[in-house]
């Protein structure tokens, strides 16, 4: 049912962890399926991401979206950052289960958020 | 994974056929394949394989052959229950529904189906354990109750309802009794005069028998209308050819199940404890679902704090162990179980449940692998874990504490 | 009695299985057993089975996979297809059924259900060779249809309807199209697109697969309830764990029915052309049933003068051949076929009717010993008979006569 | 599904054909399924059946119940024979499958309506 790069990213999850005195931080949450999400972000020059790391409480599909997101995002403008869509999440993948392309939202979601988060410090 | 090293702890899903029952089905594939509507000679003989399979079945449960229709399986005989019930009930003015909210869907969803159009509906309340109180059906039942729906044990929880109370109350109100036995059936003893109920569900491959066949009984009197119409077979209740390999599979199954029970069952418990403890031993922050006592012998379901049930669905995958879990994201349907749900439990609980279900074949070996797996399972996944739970849902029951 | 030396015409009823297709579905018991609906190794793998299966029939008969429902039956997806459409039809305001008189009673016995429940009814007219012209269709059609059922080939005579200038029609019209193909579906060509229909349904049994599986098409878009309820297997249209073994043995029938359709149809077509011209030279006063041409290579149905059709069969049985008759005795049923009674054939020739279908493993000898056997049954039985029909009924029909 | 008897009296079925110059001839049908029978008896002493012969068009429970019947009548004062019920005949070949019952009752009643005949004519 999951691609093998799903489940790579499942089993052994890049990026990891919560970075100290991030620059942003996002934290989401599914309030149907019970998933939560907290993504920490350091911000280079005001301008693109240097670090970052997420947790996540979820199924296999939001551990491995987590996990890509953190990688797609990683040394990105903000704004190209900020475009990152769960379909593009998904893409990175391989793709997903139909009933899993719901998952792919909070790994959207929480990256924006940690984004947000840092702009409205600023 | 060889399938020598996976370890299937999956059995309320499905069960594989036991050898015996493929080689008792074989001969109806190719020899004895007439169809037994006719009058022939290899029409006949598959007619009388027909009812002696009808007759095995109507002895496993303390039925008359005459009160068993072969059907399609678990679901069919749900569905033909309860709407079958309701279509002969309104005939007669009825138009209320009885169930419970941690039946399978094969009975909720036809209830909905007939709650649609134009019956009224009652979803009974369960306890903390998912218990149906008798009294609480006592409290609903009206002059025009089509129909009263109960299963007998729990998918999911495994915990087995005081149905022979429940049918004095239903007895005594003259209102037709059905319950799911899909998953009793094979597991502990079921006879549907001492349980009291009007109609029974079983379904072949939940006891070692092929998929797509079951049976449902109609306790003779009970005035039921057909689903599936077309032909004067089962005694103009359920038209189609019929299975008659599948059907003969689900005697033999039936047949093994019977004899074996006692000994399995009591092997099955045993080693069922030992997971419990186990898992109670090598993990914090668990908790124990379903009834203590009045339960499944093979049915263990903990709720786990801080991860997700199909995440380790995954891990425990990647080693060769098949489980299941209630979370919203391992059905597929974004709903944690509602059988989770109706039992009290908070839904950021069901989010992390696990059950394990044994079979026969199921070692002490396989347990303990289990148990030497999982913790290291459940530490990777909480080390991901954002945010941790309360822990006042996660702790060792007291009856389990005192075994302990 | 031997098996050697029984001779089965009566492939119309049933089939027996393949060994070949046996073979294919031995595995899906024992090994390959997960439940598809399950996300570990095993179900994965049964889940991957599932949609092969469901590839190749969609492959024969020129559809989608996504446009295919697996069943139990042909009973099972005719009563799907008319309920199911009719209740989404509901929906929208319509209440309109439309059939003919010589569907299986798996089509007409929902219909009349339905028709008891508030839809309007429409019985076609047939000619007498059991053909349902365009026209008569037209003429029926209107805004509140919701189902058209015609089916494909006629299980006891044989006729196969001019059903792409039937849908012709119906599309026009807008109306959702149903056909009964499970005499059809392997023994001769079925496309979903040449005939046009929007439901198709097929039975395993009637082409060497195993007994309990059918296949119901829905077209994509063609909006259709379910009629199996409790689970979101095949995509929430028919709830059940999926009877895998089964559904293999189905799809393996059906890959073996079209690799080897066009050369045993053609031997068979001939042998049953042997058996027809035999029967008018071996036996007065017969009458031939069923279009000339536009028939089922495999069906053989006549009505003999003077002798009641069970009575046939149970002659032809002592000597270990297999037949069929639509005789009110033969049916247990008291009514004589209702085919032959829409095609206007008196109930006094009907009577006398009897069913041959011709198999894949019958052979000349075969024809031949019914053919030196059944002289001495008619005699024996006519010279029991104390009236003598008037002969009008009784002759070779032009067509035939033109070939001798 | 027949009994034994039933398949043997079917298959040798007793007493075929029609008496010349019968005392008296009984001739009866079914509706429903088609079936028809034709019973010619004569008569001794004004009192028993002495010679009894029948015809049918008919199932195998039709066939072998007017065989049967032609047996169970024979030598029987005519009242003893009139009293004849569809369910002696039935006992009488073993029994008859359930949907099979309605079958007798026309060599019951063939019977019937060859005494009545014969007894019009007295
Ligand atoms: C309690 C219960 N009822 C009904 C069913 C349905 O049975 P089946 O899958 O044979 O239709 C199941 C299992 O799927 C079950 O566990
Ligand atoms: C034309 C036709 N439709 C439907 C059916 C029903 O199929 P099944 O017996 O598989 O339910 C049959 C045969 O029984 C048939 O011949």
């Amino acid at each position: 049912m999951y691609s093998d790069k799903v489940l790579d990213h499942f089993a052994n999850p890049r990026n990891v962890g919560v970075i100290e005195d991030a620059d942003g931080m996002g934290e989401v949450g599914n309030p149907t399926c019970g998933d939560l999400m907290k993504i920490t972000i350091n911000v280079a020059d005001d301008k693109t991401i240097s670090d970052i790391k997420f947790q996540t409480l979820g199924c296999g599909a939001a551990i491995a979206t987590s996990s890509v997101v953190t990688e797609m995002a990683m040394g990105l403008e903000l704004d190209d950052a900020l475009a990152i869509t769960k379909q593009q999440i998904a893409d990175e993948l391989g793709g997903l289960p139909p009933e899993k392309l719901h998952c792919s939202v909070l790994a959207a979601d929480g990256l924006a958020d940690a984004i947000k988060d840092y702009r409205s410090k600023g | 994974m060889s399938d020598q090293d996976s370890i299937y702890l999956d059995h309320a899903a499905t069960t594989p056929c036991d050898p015996r029952v493929v080689d008792a089905m074989n001969p109806y594939f190719t020899e004895v394949f007439g169809n037994p509507s006719t009058m022939y000679e290899g029409g006949r003989k598959a007619k009388q394989a027909l009812e002696g399979a009808r007759e095995t079945i109507a002895n496993a449960i303390g039925a008359k052959p005459e009160e068993i229709i072969f059907t399609s399986g678990g679901t069919e005989s749900d569905n033909h229950a309860i709407i079958g019930l309701a279509e002969a009930g309104k005939m007669k003015g009825k138009k209320h529904i009885v169930t419970t909210p941690i039946e399978h869907h094969a009975v909720l969803e036809p209830a909905e189906y007939l709650k649609a159009r134009g019956f009224e509906l009652t979803i009974l309340p369960v306890d903390e354990h998912g218990i149906v109180h008798p009294e609480e059906v006592k409290k609903v039942l009206r002059d025009d109750t089509a129909v009263v729906s109960i299963m007998h044990s729990n998918n999911e929880v495994g915990t087995i309802q005081p149905l022979s109370e429940i049918s004095k109350v239903t007895k005594e109100a003259g209102v037709p009794l059905h319950t799911d036995a899909v998953q009793s059936f094979g597991s502990v003893p079921v006879n549907v005069d001492d349980l009291g109920c009007d109609l029974l569900s079983i379904s072949s491959h939940k006891f070692y028998g092929p998929k797509g066949v079951g049976a449902l009984y109609v306790r003779k009197g009970t005035r039921i209308r057909p689903l599936i119409r077309g032909g004067a077979q089962e005694r103009n209740r359920r038209a189609s050819t019929e299975n008659i390999s599948g059907i003969i599979g689900l005697a033999k199954a039936a047949e093994i199940a019977l004899a074996e029970m006692e000994v399995t069952s009591a092997r099955i418990t045993k080693l069922r404890d030992r997971l419990v403890n186990g898992l109670f031993n090598v993990l914090t922050d668990i908790r124990h679902n379903g009834h203590p006592t009045e339960r499944l012998p093979n049915n263990v379901n903990i709720c786990v704090r801080g991860v997700e049930g199909e995440a380790m669905l995954l891990f425990l995958d990647m080693k060769g162990i098949s489980a299941s879990s209630g979370s919203a994201c391992s059905s597929g349907s974004l709903e944690p179980s509602h059988v989770l749900r109706a039992m009290g439990i908070p839904q950021e609980v069901a989010h992390g449940s696990l059950r394990f279900t044994l079979g026969k074949k199921t070692t002490e070996e396989q347990i303990d692998k289990v148990l030497a797996e999982i913790p290291a399972i459940v530490d990777r996944l909480r080390q991901m874990t954002p945010y941790q739970q309360p822990p006042e849902h996660y702790k060792m029951p007291e009856w389990l504490a005192a075994k302990a």
